[in-house]
């Protein structure tokens, strides 16, 4: 099958938000990948949702307001997750004293 | 299934009958809130005497209590309906899913009472934010809206994250909702993403009224859509833990308290695995030739690797994670069928499986002793044969994970296969029954333990156990006893549910869902064959 | 005997084990052998008069009981019996109790858990060889495993874990594959009628296309080959075997061993005629049955365990029915059904009095016995008797069946009949000599010269087996005549399927061309 | 014309009476010896009585019947039907017994020379513990001799065959506790099997042919049914006469029989001399027209009994366990009736059968008799260790006339008539297998035979002399104390051996052919078989074969008659007066002799050579089949699968490594695989 972008009703702006997201995204993916701080992981996660906003937001231009709507929940997840997270952090820093994730390795195999 | 005239039908223009729709989800709530207030103000000064103790119980009965009404509420939605295109379902597929999840709540803190009180976790918190978890799965199985799809998910996912660290003095506990938490949050940030795409490439998050988008799309190679439904399956993936996406699961499970791993064993799986049904070959059904390479893989990668690796465990706790692991396998198969008899299967060893699951669990807590360390094969010598009934619970339970007559485990695979040869994935039948006969081995292996060695001098004799855990595992034995005997009853309820939801997906005005679902309705020739030019 | 007409009887046997065991588990320990050989011998007793009442003209089934089971499946739970089934039905009926009584003294440990094992075994027997439904045979097929499983590893040998383990999935590993096989039928079953069902008359009514068949063949026999053992799936069958304790080995030679060949007949080969009638399936089988028979002959011709010995003869007898079945002729496959019923009563006896002698010694190591015939002078007999019926002497049960399926097997393919004739030589060759170097010779043992001769239970338990070996030696009649209309039937099938089967067939319609018929009759 | 006789034969007015009663007697007398080795084992009365008394009691039924039937005129055979014993498709095997003129001799034979033995036996085995299971056995063996004879269908016939081997067997082993006995019976049983399995394929094949089993319909259809030499009869025929090697110890199957020797004497003198080893001859005869079919059997039959008889023959005369002499001359003697049997003169066969089973029985039991009393003297007369050798060995015989003259009288009798000195019963018999030898056309067979006839009465007369004449030996050469000792067997024993002599002495005079042109010709033998071999001589007779009325080399049958008697007894008196001179040395001082004599006593090392080219062969075979196909192979395929899956398992395991980022890693390793394999 031929296959196509589907970005068509995408204006130019819209257009490069959208990839302005996805580079974001995999900025996001790639400071996953090589940090090792549980904090700046969590950190590079948050990055990849706010891409996600971002491309919901762009392409609320192309299909109107429901994208909007679902960039606050996300926040607000967001939000909630951190908060969370960052109390785990502190927890497993409490027995640990390092937040390097390499070192958490009492469970394996 | 039911007649039209006496169908009770949220139409969602008014408020009340949203609250009505999603009454099960507000009891919950409403239950849980009542347990933060009950201990905000029962904080007595000196922890010690009774106060702890009563406390606790009556958190358990709030919670029990809140479970109940809450299974009686959606037995009342059971015969409810709402349009395709509403934001919450109200169908078979969303009751059946919630009386699974409901039941298996209800198990898990049953089996948490002795647990809880062996290793001394006061933190009341523990049901409340079990029950919050277990509202974020109702949520997620009747969601047909991705935000409210992804709210739900989260909802479930952040509680279940505390859960797992619950036990805050253990390093292992930590470390566990540690990597949980790091790797789920990477995967949310994929679904986000993925439903992001999806809605740019339908223009709406409401897939079921996005059919003919989705057809249109398909029909043009859209990437947009194929990313997307990429990312969102990558998302669920990591919830069902899906080889590759399972590298957290062993330790997770291992490290959490075992109640909670049972828990998220079996609950978390459910209630994603009928998001994705519901997602994948419902509302994006017309899409299959999209995703089902990927799906097929998971599954074929889930059941081999997973079983293997369990092999090699001494630790019964971490075989037992490595085979939850592989019997999401087993349910992708289910996925990968994309039918209504695929869907039905599904559901039913859900039911199966979460039984199975968390009366095993519940078992081997009881046997690691205090601490929830212990538990390697080792320390099941002789145990037939110094705790007979105890063992015999777990014999069953094995032999049902084991796929073995006459356990519902048994009809379940059966009931999988089923659906496998009849969409024609011969391959993953034939994956199915060879990688349960790896199965059987380490199962066995427990088994002959139990019952082939002889316990060493210095055993310590399992603690005696408490009457509602010992009523939980006789009735889960006998329940999947019952389910491998006589399972018509239930197998009618799961093809009934799965009928209610193929006529609705039928109402979703799409070639391609047409074409898919129709068979499905009576069950039918693999989908595969009946595909649109 | 109005319960023989009201067809319930067979559900009877079914069920009456499991409460048997279920009895045994909960009464006291000293009382669970003296339930368990109760239940069996009600059970025998029950299942008897089947015999008389089995109307032998009939082809199809008798005593058929189909009520639906799992509806939303179209699964029944439907028993009954034809020529094929009745016969194993009796065996099983009839090895059950002698198993139980020959346990009386070698099982002292976990009485109760032993006794309730053999009756869950028995259920799942019987039911195997009554089941109508494919779903409902699986799931006893199945069952069966646990209860042996058990049987192997809690009351076995020093290896019992391994070769437990060992057979257990060995076993799985072939049913595995036949259960999607299954599924594969029924579905294909759905397509073409659009309902959804297990039932095996229906299954019979279905055209296959000749590539799925070989297919679903190929599931089937794997299941079956393994279950025979048939070369080379054997290698499970020694270790099981010999760790197993006196009633596993009983049980397990006795009738596990032929449910492989009655799942052929039931279900492989009349269910999927052409792949089975398809020349290359038939050579395959015929020379796998082959080589069982030498190779289990001359490996059991140099072990020096005797329990492993036998083990070993059972692959060349086992081997023997094979290329009876898989001739397609009526003698064949009435020798193979009644061959059956001979292993499982000379093996079984086989087995029976090496555990009399493990119970005394301790030891089955043959090296270690010899000249006991002067102390044991009626074990020495009855384990002659045995043996000679094992290796197919002519006047006891053994030759009968070899007898037929040679003839039978030689009508079409001489060869493979020829060759397979040879091997009575080596059935002597493993006999008698562990017959002599047990027996006779010098008794030059101290530990031999104690030993007692059979007491009277042990003798009682015997009886049976004897009789049985010379009766269906002398006066088959009755067996075979009950097994004639179904194989008919299966062979009629088995013709209209395929090319081999048209002259499979021939010897029955045309009177062989013999110019006395004629003049005979003329006198 | 063969219908025709047989529509005579329906119409004849013969009926068997209480035929089964000839197979109960034995029977029962078996169960009831059988039960008292079990419940009365030290009571020799009941045995004493049940075992003999069961086989008078079937001699006079068979004496009824016999007379029955010379009196009626009876072409065909008489079936008696008892049950339908397997009955499967169109195969219908009855339990019938055929009454015909040769299954009535052999009944004779058998009743009568087993009823000798038996009483003989009552004597012989007095002090045996195993008495009653003694009896058991040989009455059981009876049973299945005779339904060997009277079966009237091949698988019937197969029961008794097989039957008779295992009581042979039995009966071998009987002392089991002897190893080397054991060994005997086991050894004797197992060759017999490789002859049964060649008749087992000969009958599944015969099945194909003829779409029965029974004699009757086969023997009556084969002409029309069989080519003429074709391959089926031909390969039938020669699978039969697999089976006859087997049971009739035959080359190249014969090795068995002079280790059977190891039962106890009459045991040889019943199954090893007068019955059971006959009935390959008997197989044959019965089964004459299909032998007549195919030529090329006959010729191997003829070669192979004329080889063993001379074979045997050369053996004998160099072994010195009179029991061995006795078992080879009987294989040689069986080589003449193969030889008969092979040329077509069946009725030749059968009385050389008939006439050997009186003289051989007789040899047997006198040999018997002779050991018997060695083996007392011994132990009564202590003696010293040296004394207590072999008492087979005829070096440790010698005089014994003195001591035991009429055994050494009825001895010499034997020995005459199966040297073949007129008017001795086997003079007859053999020499009308010579003739027939030549008169068929196989020359080389004949000189054979009339050689074989030479060594024959060589080895016989050097047994007698070893035995009974010279000094006697057995406790030493200078001693006196034999005379206390060694002393005439009782009654019991010497009236069998009697009877025998009688019976070897005239027993030849039933048939005397006018060829010899002696004063009287008596053909009663001839005719009395005539209608059993009439099918076969007739297809003889389609197809040109008859008998010369010269020798190969000239002459008529009477000159060569007396040419061969004179023969042997120049042969018997040469021997006797040369061993006569030579002093022979005891068991103990004997060395064993060298060169060819030492291949003789070595008995050409056949068994050796069996030995090496088979026994070992297939035992390496089989071991190997067990360690290395059934454990290396087979059982290491299975457990590799096994252990290598576990290994795998625990590989995997090993990336399991606890560190998260790994756990990432594999994330994104799973994110291009799902975004690789999107549709």
């Amino acid at each position: 099958m031929s296959q196509s972008l589907g970005l068509a009703g995408l204006g130019e702006p819209g257009l490069i938000a959208v990839f302005v997201s996805a580079i974001l995204f995999a900025i996001g993916v790639i400071g996953v990948m090589i940090r090792r701080n549980a904090i700046i992981v969590f950190m590079c996660i948050e990055l990849m949702l706010n891409a996600a906003n971002i491309a919901l937001v762009a392409f609320s231009r192309m299909h109107g307001v429901e994208g909007q709507i679902f960039v606050f929940f996300v926040m607000a997840v967001a939000a909630a997750e951190a908060a969370v997270g960052l109390a785990i952090i502190i927890a497993i820093f409490r027995h640990y004293e390092v937040v390097d994730l390499d070192r958490f390795r009492l469970l394996k195999w | 299934m039911r007649k039209a005239s006496d169908v009770r039908v949220f139409d969602f223009a008014t408020h009340g009958s949203q609250w009505l729709a999603l009454l099960p989800e507000v009891i919950l709530s409403l239950a849980a809130m009542s347990i933060l207030l009950h201990d905000a103000f029962s904080r007595s000064k000196d922890p010690a005497g009774g106060e702890e103790e009563r406390r606790a119980s009556i958190d358990y009965l709030l919670t029990m209590y809140g479970i109940a009404a809450a299974f009686i509420a959606s037995l009342w939605l059971s015969d409810g309906s709402a349009a395709p295109d509403a934001l919450i379902a109200v169908d078979g597929f969303r009751v059946a899913a919630d009386l699974i999840l409901l039941g298996g709540a209800a198990l898990v803190v049953v089996i948490s009472r002795d647990y809880l009180a062996r290793e001394n976790i006061r933190s009341p918190e523990y049901h409340a934010l079990l029950l919050f978890a277990l509202v974020g799965m109702l949520v997620l199985v009747a969601a047909r809206d991705l935000i409210l799809l992804f709210v739900g998910l989260e909802l479930m996912s952040i509680a279940v994250y505390v859960l797992t660290g619950i036990v805050r003095n253990d390093p292992r506990s930590s470390e566990a909702s540690l990597k949980y938490f790091i790797v789920g949050a990477f995967a949310s940030a994929f679904l986000v993403y993925g439903i992001a795409l999806l809605y740019g490439a339908t223009g709406t998050t409401r897939l079921a009224a996005a059919a003919p988008a989705i057809a249109a799309s398909v029909a043009g190679g859209d990437l947009l859509l194929t990313a997307g439904i990429g990312l969102l399956i990558i998302g669920f993936a990591f919830k069902i833990a899906a080889v590759p996406f399972h590298m957290w699961t062993p330790d997770a499970y291992e490290g959490a308290p075992t109640p909670v791993t049972a828990f998220m064993a079996t609950g978390v799986k459910a209630a994603a695995f009928v998001a994705l049904l519901r997602v994948l070959t419902v509302d994006l059904g017309g899409a299959r030739e999209i995703w089902i390479g990927p799906i097929q893989w998971l599954a074929i990668l889930t059941m081999i690797i997973p079983n293997m690796i369990a092999l090699a465990q001494e630790n019964v706790k971490r075989m037992l994670a490595y085979s939850s692991v592989a019997h999401a396998g087993y349910l992708l198969v289910g996925v990968a069928a994309a039918s209504a008899l695929g869907r039905a299967a599904s559901l039913f060893y859900l039911a199966a499986y979460t039984v199975m699951t968390i009366g095993s669990f519940a078992i081997i807590y009881h046997v690691a002793g205090k601490g929830d360390r212990g538990g390697f094969v080792e320390d099941y010598r002789g145990l037939g044969w110094k705790r007979p009934w105890l063992a015999m619970g777990l014999l069953i339970f094995l032999l049902s994970l084991a796929g073995f007559p006459p356990t519902a485990g048994f009809v379940g695979k059966l009931y999988l296969l089923r659906a496998a040869v009849a969409a024609d994935e011969i391959a993953l039948a034939v994956t199915l029954v060879l990688t349960s006969l790896i199965a059987y081995y380490y199962y066995l292996r427990i088994v002959w333990k139990m019952y082939f060695d002889s316990a060493p001098a210095d055993a310590v004799e399992p603690a005696k156990s408490e009457p509602g855990f010992r009523w939980a595992i006789a009735g889960s034995a006998i329940a999947l006893i019952i389910g491998g005997i006589l399972p018509g009853a239930v197998i009618e309820r799961a093809e009934d549910a799965v009928a209610v939801g193929a006529a609705e997906a039928n109402a979703s005005r799409s070639v391609q869902a047409l074409d898919s679902e129709i068979g499905a309705v009576q069950e039918e020739i693999p989908s595969a064959e009946t595909q649109t030019p | 005997m109005a319960i023989y007409d009201s067809h319930w009887i067979l559900t009877l046997l079914i069920l009456i084990p499991v409460f048997g065991g279920m009895a045994c588990l909960v009464l006291p320990e000293a009382r669970a052998k003296h339930v368990a050989l109760v239940t069996t011998t009600v059970l025998f007793v029950l299942s008897l008069p089947l015999f008389w009442t089995f109307d032998q003209s009939e082809a199809g089934f008798q005593n058929v009981v189909s009520i639906p089971w799992i509806d939303a499946w179209g699964i029944s739970y439907s028993v009954g019996i034809d020529g094929i089934s009745i016969l194993m039905v009796l065996l099983t009926t009839f090895i059950m109790p002698l198993a139980v009584a020959g346990s009386f003294s070698y099982i002292t440990k976990r009485e109760r858990a032993f006794y309730a094992m053999l009756l869950f075994l028995t259920t799942g027997m019987i039911g195997v060889f009554v089941a109508l439904d494919l779903f409902l045979f699986y799931v006893f097929w199945e069952i069966m495993l646990i209860p042996m499983y058990f049987l192997i590893g809690v009351w076995g040998g020093e290896r019992r874990i391994y070769s437990a383990v060992k057979f257990f999935l060995y076993t799985a590993a072939g049913s595995l594959l036949m259960l999607v096989a299954i599924v594969a039928l029924a579905y294909l079953n759905h397509t073409a009628t659009g309902t959804w069902s297990f039932a095996y008359d229906e299954f019979l009514a279905l055209e296959i296309a000749g590539r799925t068949q070989l297919w679903l063949f190929t599931g089937f026999a794997l299941a079956f080959a393994i279950k025979v053992p048939m070369f080379p799936f054997h290698t499970w069958l020694p270790d099981a075997h010999v760790e197993a304790p006196t009633a596993g080995s009983v049980v397990l030679a006795g009738v596990l061993l032929k449910m492989g060949i009655y799942g052929f007949l039931r279900f492989a080969l009349p269910l999927l005629p052409q792949a089975a009638t398809h020349p290359t399936v038939l050579s395959v089988m015929l020379m796998l049955g082959l080589i069982g028979i030498l190779y289990g002959a001359w490996v059991a011709a140099v072990q020096p365990d005797a329990k492993k010995l036998v083990a070993y003869t059972s692959v060349a007898h086992l081997g023997f029915i094979v290329i009876g079945v898989f001739g397609l002729t009526t003698q064949g496959i009435e020798g193979g059904i009644l061959q059956m019923v001979n292993h499982g009563v000379s093996t079984g006896a086989l087995f029976l009095l090496i555990g009399m002698l493990y119970e005394r010694r301790h030891t089955r190591e043959i090296a270690d016995f010899g000249g006991i015939a002067k102390v044991m002078p009626v074990f020495a007999f009855a384990l002659v008797v045995v043996g000679l019926s094992s290796i197919g002497l002519p006047g006891t049960n053994g030759f009968v069946g070899e007898f037929l399926i040679l003839v039978g097997t030689f009508q079409t393919h001489p060869w493979i009949a020829a060759i397979a004739a040879t091997g009575v030589i080596f059935a002597a060759c493993y006999m008698l000599p562990m017959v002599q170097r047990m027996l006779f010779n010098s008794l030059d043992r101290d530990e031999n010269r104690q030993l007692l001769d059979l007491n009277r239970r042990e003798r009682l338990i015997l009886v049976p087996f004897l009789v049985l070996i010379v009766l269906m030696g002398v006066w088959p009649g009755p067996f075979l005549n009950r097994t004639r209309a179904s194989v008919d039937a299966l062979l009629v099938r088995m013709q209209t399927a395929g090319t081999v089967g048209a002259e499979v067939v021939r010897q029955r319609q045309e009177p062989p061309p013999v110019a006395f018929r004629s003049n005979a009759e003329g006198e | 014309m063969v219908s025709q006789v047989f529509q005579e034969g329906a119409a004849t007015n013969f009926h068997p009476v209480l035929p089964f009663l000839i197979l109960l007697f034995p029977l029962l007398g078996a169960l009831i010896n059988g039960c008292g080795a079990f419940l009365w084992r030290n009571d020799k009365m009941v045995p004493a009585l049940i075992g003999p008394g069961a086989l008078i009691a079937a001699f006079i039924v068979v004496l009824l019947n016999f007379l029955g039937m010379s009196s009626a005129e009876l072409h065909g055979a008489e079936i008696s039907h008892l049950w339908t014993w397997i009955e499967s498709g169109d195969l219908r095997i009855g339990v019938d017994l055929q009454f015909d003129q040769l299954s009535m001799l052999m009944c004779l034979i058998i009743t009568g020379v087993g009823s000798l033995i038996h009483i003989y036996s009552v004597a012989y085995m007095r002090e045996d513990p195993g008495f009653s299971r003694y009896f058991a056995y040989l009455n059981l063996f009876v049973f299945f001799m005779l339904i060997l004879v009277l079966g009237a269908s091949l698988p019937l016939m197969f029961v008794g065959w097989e039957g008779v081997g295992l009581c042979s067997y039995l009966l071998i082993g009987f002392w089991y506790d002897n190893k080397d006995f054991a060994n005997a019976g086991k050894k004797a049983f197992i060759v017999n099997r490789i002859g049964d399995a060649g008749f087992l394929i000969a009958m599944f094949m015969l099945y194909v042919a003829f779409g029965t089993l029974d004699f009757v319909p086969i023997v009556e259809s084969a002409g029309g049914q069989l080519a003429y030499g074709g391959l089926l009869v031909t390969g039938i025929t020669l699978l039969l006469f697999l089976g006859c090697t087997g049971k009739s110890a035959q080359i190249p199957l014969y090795t068995w029989l002079p280790d059977a020797m190891a039962g106890p004497t009459p045991v040889s003198a019943l199954i090893h001399a007068a019955t059971m080893v006959t009935a390959g001859v008997y197989l044959i005869a019965r089964l004459s027209v299909l032998f007549a079919l195919a030529p090329v059997s006959q010729g191997v039959v003829a070669a192979v009994g004329a080889g063993t008889a001379l074979f045997a023959a050369t053996i004998a005369i160099q072994q010195y366990d009179i029991k061995k002499v006795l078992a080879y001359s009987t294989i040689s003697q069986l080589g003449y009736m193969f030889l008969a049997v092979g040329v077509g003169a069946y009725t030749a066969g059968v009385f050389h059968l008939m006439t050997h089973a009186f003289f051989k029985a007789l040899l047997f039991l006198g040999a018997g008799a002779v050991i018997h009393t060695v083996h007392h003297a011994w132990d009564h007369g202590g003696g010293d260790a040296h004394h207590h050798g072999d008492p087979n060995d005829m070096r440790n015989h010698g005089g014994m006339k003195a001591f035991m003259p009429k055994t050494w009288i009825f001895m010499w009798v034997a020995t005459l008539a199966i040297a073949g000195v007129a008017p001795f019963a086997g003079f007859f018999s053999k020499d009308e297998i010579i003739w027939n030898a030549g008169g068929f056309g196989y020359p080389i067979l004949w000189g054979v035979a009339l050689v074989t006839a030479v060594l024959t009465a060589i080895y016989m007369t050097r047994l007698m002399v070893m035995t009974f004449h010279g000094k006697n030996r057995t406790f030493g050469h200078d001693s006196t104390d034999g005379a206390k000792h060694i002393h005439e067997v009782p009654a019991l024993m010497w009236v069998p051996l009697g009877v025998l002599a009688v019976l070897s002495f005239v027993g030849g005079w039933v048939n005397i052919p006018e060829g010899l042109s002696l004063p009287i010709h008596v053909d009663w033998f001839h005719h009395w078989l005539e209608p059993v071999f009439e099918p076969a001589l007739l297809v003889a007779e389609e197809h040109g074969i008859h008998v010369a009325h010269a020798s190969p080399v000239g002459g008529g049958e009477a000159l060569w008659a007396g040419i061969s008697t004179l023969l042997a007894v120049i042969a018997v008196v040469v021997t006797f007066r040369t061993l006569r001179a030579r002093a022979v040395p005891t068991e103990a001082e004997a060395t064993p002799p060298t060169g060819f004599a030492r291949l003789l006593y070595d008995k050409w090392y056949v068994d050796e050579l069996y030995d090496r080219m088979i026994v070992r062969p297939s035992l390496a075979l089989w071991r190997g089949c067990w360690k290395i196909v059934d454990t290396a192979i087979i059982d290491g395929i299975v457990n590799g699968v096994g252990q290598g899956t576990k290994l795998l398992g625990w590989a995997g395991g090993q990336i399991q490594s606890g560190r998260v980022t790994t756990y990432l890693v594999m994330f994104m390793l799973g994110v291009l695989l799902v975004l690789g394999v999107l549709g």
